[in-house]
């Protein structure tokens, strides 16, 4: 097992020169370090200011190691993402890990209620639909689903604002106070807006699983030997769906880390969600590689958590 | 060669290519019955689908002249479609809501009184006309996307999983690279480069796109590839790209038209974000939603421009996800299965 | 499992759902403030994105000076009320008058009030151990001007200060020392300039007294004394606050003399003023110090809007004890919370100046609520801009470039660009400047801001492009109109204007690019026509006549004039007023400038903005200030009426929830039934 | 023998564009106890349908129309869902053709017997894993101790038809079905399950409903053998009636086509054209459109029931218009 893990290990590590090389060329093949400092900087500022701001923040020396072999951004770019050290950020030089901090508390207490009741309310309505299989509550389930699906998240967030917010004024429409007794107001609006946005894919997609797993011949197995409906929706087709299940599920749970960038704009969530569009709006590269660097990391992770997974629920995979 | 002349000729492209679809589909008993299938499930989703494709034609045919725009004289010179020229004149001054006579704002008594079906936008241009514009680009989104996403995700899915070795390692070291990148990076750096016509906003959407169905395509030919019928095949001599044309691919047929549908509405519905952070294509429901986003905050509320547009999306994506179900149950052979 | 599903849903299911309803429930309410705060004078507003750095020899933008204002204090001030801006001693016992000196230089003397003292911090125990705070003097004035002068704090307004004497050679010895001297960089900030000799017309003769020499006459030096920039600034902070370690950088940790101290920063969620108890209003209420009072006279019109309530004039400021400014990034959150009272006043727009935000007019319903609508003229003009160094639109096509601009320039209805996207608000611009300024002339009519369709036609047939059909290609005459907002809001804007140039046969192309292609394009020259704006700096026609002199020109020096305008007849003209007396000869040498601007249309002049707050009635002494920053503490808010609104306003509709709880139950009935025929 | 299962005009129908459809139409069978009854015919003819349908198993949409299932006194067709429930795996044990897919993958072997035992009794764990292993041993599984914590894709495909076959047992069930219980199996293996199932029978005294294709396997173990085409019965008889003196048309053409029964240099001759798809169903015989002594009547008239017995006391029915002239004229 642990040689599996170094290998996937080794692995991820060459993914994530791969991404950091990638995003080192995309990025300045579009823009230029004078763009950063301008825009860190402002519009009317005298050539000589830009080139002390890009020498302080070490843009000044030239981008590609052929151009010169031991003091060029590539490799300064590579080192500073290999020890940890995000630095500051090009817009307003505060600490990107202060950033990352503060704003992964939010993040967080939004994305993981999400996930957990996308899995309590998915996994248990797509049972239900799968269970009641060409009863009308399948149907219904499906169309409910399909319904669901095919609306914009635009609309669901600006609708749930209009509706909910402003003219039944269940929840305020936007803000945040991580003050236990007070969080919960703000995060039942974006909650529900996420949830109701999500169901539609989830369900049906746990429901093609079940109906999948409910035709293999171990359920007619497990039927001729009189296990109740209940019984074999429980012991046998779930234990069988978790594999497809968890492989899905677990490569999201990295990405729990950067928020999401929708809810949190619209409801005035101060997270990581608008953090990588704000950098690549701003021309704010030592925050965008941080993001991308970070996005990579827990990529990888996920990865890995999926394979593990995996062997813990197929003892058909061995990890060797 | 003008872009319209392009356009007329993509149009022509296309029903030629439907008629000989349609041909060689009845002479194929197994794609007829799916066919007949597909029809008898979802007839409505599929009526649907074909009105939103006609209307996208019909706004893809462009000529010049024969028309008086009254006081806009740029359009006299202008290549217009056939839904441009069924609402020549129809613009306001500025907002009114759905069959008014006069202004929501101020009052001013209409042009085209009574006639807006849904109201005029702030520009005053008729709601119904955009939203009929939009039709062509959503259907531009989807369908050219798909259309360049899914043969490089064949490409390089179906190299993978034939060859093996180091293309299999180079393949995946690139899809795992390509999704460990956040893909809103990938599509802004992009865009920047290729400029925001609807055609390079296309081509950056497919590059962000195709590596879902590699994987499956990748997965789906390793399992081909073992099965007797190629051995069988490569024991005859048959050379190694012919067993992939006429062996491989052929079994995949049933997953491209499934990934095409499914990957369709994903690409429309993800234009609406697109537009809300700027990069999205001129004249989109996303981008009507989002510039009307704000008039649900006036009081009292312009509700019919972000109405218009959102029922509009909902159509399209509804019945493409619709036919996308049935299609599934009709083509996957694992369906099949469940049915006998 | 086996047994509820056989039974009836048992009762532990029951108060299981109703237990949910009754949680959810208690968290309902909408108001997003804990209760506690309900009573207290707070105000409450939002803000879309946080200033990038409230150092404020750097802070130049509008959502900087919203805070920049009220946390430091200045020599002079704005007169609350009256219009147009009149200058009162803050920090300064009075008003300096120029006194011409040996040389033709001028000098201005300061006198401060005396045992001022800064606002407590811990940066200034670096003055010795435990001490919180300390008295301000006349070298800190100075040290604030140093720094404006100081390269490494690339302050963006050094050029309007060079005229102080010695102020550029300062600038010089300075950079010379940090680039030649090993360590330099590395001393305390104050040896620094004191190294490098200060600036010789900057003179601290005792604490409590500061003289400014100018080389030569700058008649509108005293309205920069009433701007952020020349405040007071400890070195202590500047020196302590390095951004080293764990500590922020003095740009996000400001330490000042004002009303108002930075209580938290999250630059993400909320920035929190709080009232200075340190304040010279605070500490001595008895001087009724011009800028510690609530004035009792203003303009015609404040009586009536309440801002001269009996009990409030002649009070020692400030009223309010807490500023709250919450960041709202999207406009439905930002204006529908205002309407259910969670903000006291709409909040600052966005930044950037071409996206004004989309606030309605006073409609009935929120006339009802008593939501009022203050609005005063914004001392700024927006304009559609040609780029004159193009072959096409620019000065080189001489006649025919000329008359495109015209024609274009008749085709623009500002009324109805005001009406459609301003809510009607802004005064249609005849010329460069705005109302309230000196030089501008109310009943001035320029022929080429009113739409005459006709007359624009016929100068295009005059410029060669007959129907507006360029005779090269025979199809209508291609520009471009370049911009760097991408947002499809913007898209709505620019799009009206080119319907409105269709009308004359001409296909202008909107090209929005994002950020760095804009700059790119700007600064190579490659774009034609765009959309800019000006806020004065200062109530002074040179503000803005300067912007279309030749070396402001962007190709020039980079400089704000952006439309590239370079004529010696214009510059010639613009040196005369520049330093002159606002007297009948200035008026007419202005009058003479705008005949040039009316010929020539670099500019297509849009309107006025007017700087308007929606607040609410609880809200008091609202006065839109424009120019004039320290804002705040004038205001005050009744808290009581503000409680009772909020709770009428937002009482929950909560018979939907029983609503749906009924359905989801009805929708569960019939399943379980299903499920026990399943069984028979 | 007592009478086991008594099946009387039980017919299945599955949903179709031309209306249901009778997969198993009106068929009538009886089973004693201990004895082994072969259910023969082609591939599609609903032998696996018919046993489906003892278990009221029928997948959806299908679903049982008529008839009535006498099992020990009781109607199957009229017990309740749990009724039936507790019938399954105790009363009447099934299993099936494709040992390979037929276990829960991801569940070890023993876990599923066990879960078999327990359905029925109230057993501890303890007490039913020790049963379980001893049915692995009665069922010839070697070591059967390490092969309880097996999962199935540990195991070879012989050993899995094992298993299910201790797991149909493990109640002692009165009536077992096996659908094609070796087909999947390669020949050596295939014997070696026979030979078990004929030990168990005679140790358990245990009915069997073999369903098979093959007259070999029916040849090895059957008592008693019921020829069914296109959902319906043609013929039922003894094992040896069957094979000597197979009167009914289809089950001749079926038997000179085996083979497994053919003697050497003997030339195979297949049964020409294709099993009728229902849509094709007439009122009249079903076999009309491929029988070579077909009639004119054949096609109208559905086949009366013909009792053509060589010996006195040895029952066998024909269901064909041609045998019933034949035994009229006779």
């Amino acid at each position: 097992m642990l040689a599996y893990v170094l290998r996937r290990l080794a692995y991820g590590v060459v993914v994530v020169f791969g991404v950091l090389g990638l995003l080192f060329v995309l990025f300045f093949a579009v823009t230029d370090p004078d763009d950063i400092a301008r825009q860190s900087l402002g519009e009317r500022v005298p050539p000589d200011v830009i080139e002390a701001w890009k020498a302080d923040h070490g843009y000044d020396r030239p981008l590609w190691p052929w151009q010169d072999w031991d003091d060029n951004q590539l490799f300064a770019h590579y080192s500073a993402m290999l020890r940890f050290d995000f630095g500051r950020r090009d817009s307003d030089d505060t600490k990107i890990s202060d950033r990352l901090l503060d704003g992964m508390g939010p993040s967080l207490s939004l994305t993981v209620p999400l996930f957990v009741l996308g899995l309590v309310i998915g996994i248990p309505l797509a049972l239900v639909v799968a269970f009641f299989r060409e009863t009308y509550i399948d149907r219904l389930g499906v169309l409910l689903c399909v319904l669901a699906m095919s609306v914009s998240i635009l609309l669901y967030i600006v609708g749930a604002q209009y509706l909910i917010a402003k003219l039944l004024r269940w929840f305020p429409i936007s803000g945040f106070d991580p003050d236990p007794s007070v969080i919960v107001r703000f995060l039942a609006l974006p909650i529900l807006v996420g949830v109701v946005a999500g169901f539609g894919g989830e369900v049906r997609f746990y429901r093609t699983i079940f109906v999948e797993e409910g035709s293999r011949d171990y359920v007619r197995t497990a039927r001729a030997k009189g296990a109740g409906e209940p019984r074999i929706m429980r012991a046998h087709v779930l234990r069988n769906a978790w594999i497809p299940i968890l492989t899905q599920v677990v490569l999201s749970i990295p990405f729990l880390f950067t928020g999401s960038l929708l809810l949190e704009s619209f409801f005035g969530i101060p997270g990581l969600g608008s953090l990588t569009v704000d950098a690549i709006r701003g021309n704010d590269f030592s925050t965008l590689r941080t993001m991308v660097y970070i996005g990579a990391l827990l990529f990888v992770l996920g990865q890995i958590l999926t394979d593990l997974c995996y062997a813990l629920v197929d003892p058909r995979v061995r990890l060797e | 060669m003008p872009d319209w002349w392009f356009s007329n000729a993509v149009v022509v492209g296309l029903l030629a290519s439907c008629g000989a679809l349609a041909v060689y589909v009845r002479r194929n008993r197994l794609w007829s019955e799916a066919a007949a299938g597909l029809w008898r499930r979802r007839p409505l989703a599929i009526l649907v689908v074909v009105f939103y494709a006609s209307v996208a034609l019909a706004d893809s045919i462009f000529w010049i002249g024969g028309v008086d725009a009254g006081d806009d004289v740029v359009k006299q010179h202008e290549a217009l479609s056939l839904v441009d020229r069924a609402f020549l004149g129809t613009s306001e001054a500025s907002y009114s809501a759905p069959f008014a006579d006069v202004e929501f704002y101020g009052g001013a008594p209409l042009q085209q009184q009574g006639l807006h079906p849904f109201g005029t936008d702030i520009l005053g241009r008729d709601v119904l006309y955009l939203v009929l514009k939009g039709a062509r680009v959503a259907l531009l989104i989807g369908g050219v996307t798909s259309a360049i996403a899914i043969p490089l995700a064949l490409l390089f899915g179906v190299a993978a999983g034939y060859f093996g070795g180091r293309i299999d390692d180079g393949v995946f070291f690139l899809i795992s690279t390509l999704s460990a990148i956040p893909g809103l990076l990938l599509l802004i750096a992009l865009i920047m480069v290729l400029g925001q016509s609807t055609l390079s906003v296309c081509l950056a959407l497919a590059v962000t796109s195709w590596v879902g169905f590699c994987r499956v395509a990748r997965g789906e030919t390793l399992k081909l590839r073992e099965l007797e019928f190629v051995q069988a095949a490569r024991a005859l001599g048959v050379s190694e790209p012919q067993i992939i044309l006429r062996h491989i691919l052929p079994n995949l047929a049933h997953l491209i038209v499934i990934t095409y549908v499914l990957l369709f509405s994903g690409l429309v519905l993800s234009e609406a974000v697109l537009s809300w952070l700027g990069i999205g294509i001129q004249g989109s429901w996303g981008q009507m939603i989002v510039q009307a986003s704000d008039e649900i905050s006036r009081e009292p509320v312009v509700w019919w421009n972000i109405g218009a547009a959102g029922a509009a999306l909902f159509g399209l994506i509804l019945a493409v996800n619709f036919v996308g179900d049935a299609v599934r149950d009709v083509l996957d052979p694992r369906t099949l299965r469940e049915e006998a | 499992m086996r047994r509820s599903m056989r039974s009836e849903p048992t009762l532990r299911h029951r108060l299981v759902a109703v237990g949910c309803l009754a949680l959810a429930s208690a968290s309902c309410g909408n108001n997003p403030y804990p209760d506690s705060e309900g009573s207290k004078k707070v105000l409450y507003t939002s803000f879309v994105d946080a200033p990038r750095s409230l150092d404020p020899a750097v802070a130049y933008t509008t959502s900087a000076h919203a805070i920049t204002g009220n946390v430091y204090d200045t020599l002079l001030e704005y007169h609350y009320l009256k219009r147009p801006f009149e200058l009162i001693p803050g920090l300064a016992k009075s008003i300096p008058e120029p006194e011409a000196i040996a040389g033709g230089r001028v000098r201005y003397r300061f006198d401060l009030r005396p045992d001022l003292v800064f606002a407590e911090d811990e940066s200034f125990g670096l003055g010795g151990e435990g001490r919180r705070t300390r008295a301000i003097e006349s070298q800190d004035f100075a040290f604030q001007l140093m720094r404006i002068a100081d390269p490494a704090v690339n302050s963006p307004v050094y050029e309007p200060f060079s005229s102080i004497e010695g102020f550029g050679g300062f600038r010089e010895r300075l950079g010379a020392l940090r680039a030649e001297e090993e360590g330099f960089a590395g001393l305390p900030i104050r040896e620094q300039y004191q190294r490098a000799g200060g600036v010789a017309g900057i003179r601290t003769p005792d604490v409590s007294r500061l003289e400014v020499i100018l080389a030569e006459p700058y008649p509108q030096l005293l309205y920069w004394f009433a701007m952020p920039f020349t405040t007071p600034v400890p070195f202590e902070a500047v020196e302590y606050w390095n951004g080293e370690g764990d500590r922020e950088r003095f740009a996000d940790h400001p330490v000042g003399s004002g009303p108002y101290v930075v209580a938290s920063y999250d630059k993400e969620a909320k920035i929190v003023l709080e009232a200075n108890p340190n304040w010279y209003g605070v500490q001595h209420p008895e001087w009724k110090a011009p800028g510690a009072t609530y004035p009792s006279e203003g303009e015609a019109g404040d009586a009536e809007a309440g801002r001269l309530d009996p009990q409030t004039v002649g009070q020692p400021l400030p009223f309010l004890e807490r500023v709250e400014f919450i960041r709202e990034r999207e406009s439905i959150p930002r204006f529908n919370k205002f309407l259910q009272g969670y903000y006291d006043a709409s909040g600052i727009a966005k930044e950037s100046f071409d996206s004004v935000v989309l606030e309605d007019r006073i409609s009935p319903e929120m006339a009802a609520r008593g939501i009022e609508l203050a609005k005063t003229v914004r001392p700024a003009v927006y304009y559609i801009g040609f780029n004159m160094d193009d072959p096409v639109v620019g000065a080189s096509a001489t006649a025919s470039g000329r008359g495109l601009r015209q024609a274009m320039s008749l085709a623009i209805d500002s009324r109805e660009y005001a009406r459609l996207f301003q809510n009607g608000r802004g005064v249609p611009a005849e010329g460069p400047l705005p109302p309230g300024l000196f030089g501008y002339d109310a009943d001035y009519q320029n022929p080429y801001r009113h739409v005459d369709l006709e007359r624009a036609r016929l100068l295009l047939v005059e410029a060669g492009y007959r129907g507006g059909v360029d005779p090269a290609t025979g199809e209508p005459l291609r520009l471009t109109f370049d911009t760097s907002d991408t947002s499809p809001q913007g898209r709505l804007r620019f799009q009206w204007f080119v319907n409105q140039w269709r009308k004359l046969g001409i296909d202008v192309e909107i090209d929005a690019t994002n950020y760095n292609q804009f700059q790119e394009k700007v600064r190579n020259g490659a774009y034609q026509i765009f959309m800019w704006g000006w806020v004065a700096d200062y109530p002074d026609p040179e503000n803005f006549l300067f912007l279309l002199t030749t070396p402001m020109a962007r190709s020039v020096s980079g400089g704000p004039n952006t439309a590239n305008f370079q004529n010696a007849e214009f510059d010639a003209l613009f040196e005369a007023m520049e330093t002159a007396d606002n007297g009948p000869e200035r008026a007419a040498t202005i009058a003479a400038m705008r005949e040039l601007l009316e010929r020539e249309r670099p500019w297509i002049e849009l309107f006025h903005p007017e700087d308007y707050t929606l607040f609410h009635d609880w809200l008091k002494n609202v006065k839109p200030a424009g120019i004039s920053n320290p804002t705040m503490k004038y205001r005050d808010i009744d808290a009581g009426r503000r409680g009772e609104q909020r709770e009428a306003w937002n009482e929950p509709v909560l018979w939907p929830a029983g609503v749906l709880a009924v359905l989801f139950v009805a929708a569960l009935v019939p399943g379980v039934r299903t499920y026990f025929r399943e069984r028979q | 023998m007592s009478e086991l299962l008594r099946v009387r005009g039980l017919t299945t129908t599955f949903p179709s564009e031309q209306g249901p459809v009778a997969v198993v139409d009106s068929l009538d069978l009886a089973i004693a106890e201990g004895e082994v009854l072969a259910l023969v015919g082609e591939s599609g003819c609903g032998k696996s349908m018919t046993a489906l349908s003892l278990l009221r198993l029928v997948p959806r949409p299908g679903r049982i129309a008529a008839g009535e299932m006498i099992f020990r006194g009781r109607d199957l067709l009229q017990l309740t869902v749990p009724e039936m429930r507790g019938i399954r795996g105790r009363d009447i044990a099934m299993i099936f053709q494709e040992p390979m897919t037929s276990l829960n993958p991801v569940v070890t072997v023993g876990a599923q017997v066990v879960e078999a035992i327990r359905l029925h009794e109230p057993a501890t764990k303890r007490e039913a894993r020790r049963r379980t292993v001893e049915i692995f041993e009665r069922v010839g599984i070697a070591d059967p101790e390490a092969r309880f914590a097996a999962y199935p894709f540990e195991l070879s495909g012989g050993l899995k038809q094992r298993v299910m076959i201790a797991m149909a047992l493990a109640m002692r069930p009165k009536l077992l079905i096996a659908d094609e219980p070796t087909t999947a199996l390669d020949v050596t293996i295939q014997a070696q399950i026979l030979e078990l199932l004929r030990e168990l029978q005679r140790d358990l005294g245990m009915a069997i409903l073999l369903i098979s294709h093959d007259f070999g396997i029916v040849n090895e173990l059957a008592d008693r053998v019921l020829v069914m085409y296109a959902g319906q019965v043609v013929e039922e008889a003894s094992r040896s009636t069957i094979l000597e003196q197979a009167r009914h048309p289809y089950t001749q053409g079926l038997l000179a086509s085996m083979p497994s029964m053919a003697r050497p240099g003997e030339r195979l001759n297949e049964i020409p054209g294709v099993v009728p798809p229902p849509s094709d169903w007439t009122a009249g015989c079903r076999f009309a459109s491929r029988c070579v002594r077909v009639l004119n009547v054949c096609a109208d008239e559905a086949p009366p029931e013909v009792a053509a017995g060589p010996r006195a006391g040895e029952i066998q029915r024909v269901f064909c218009h041609a045998v019933a002239r034949e035994v009229a004229d006779a």
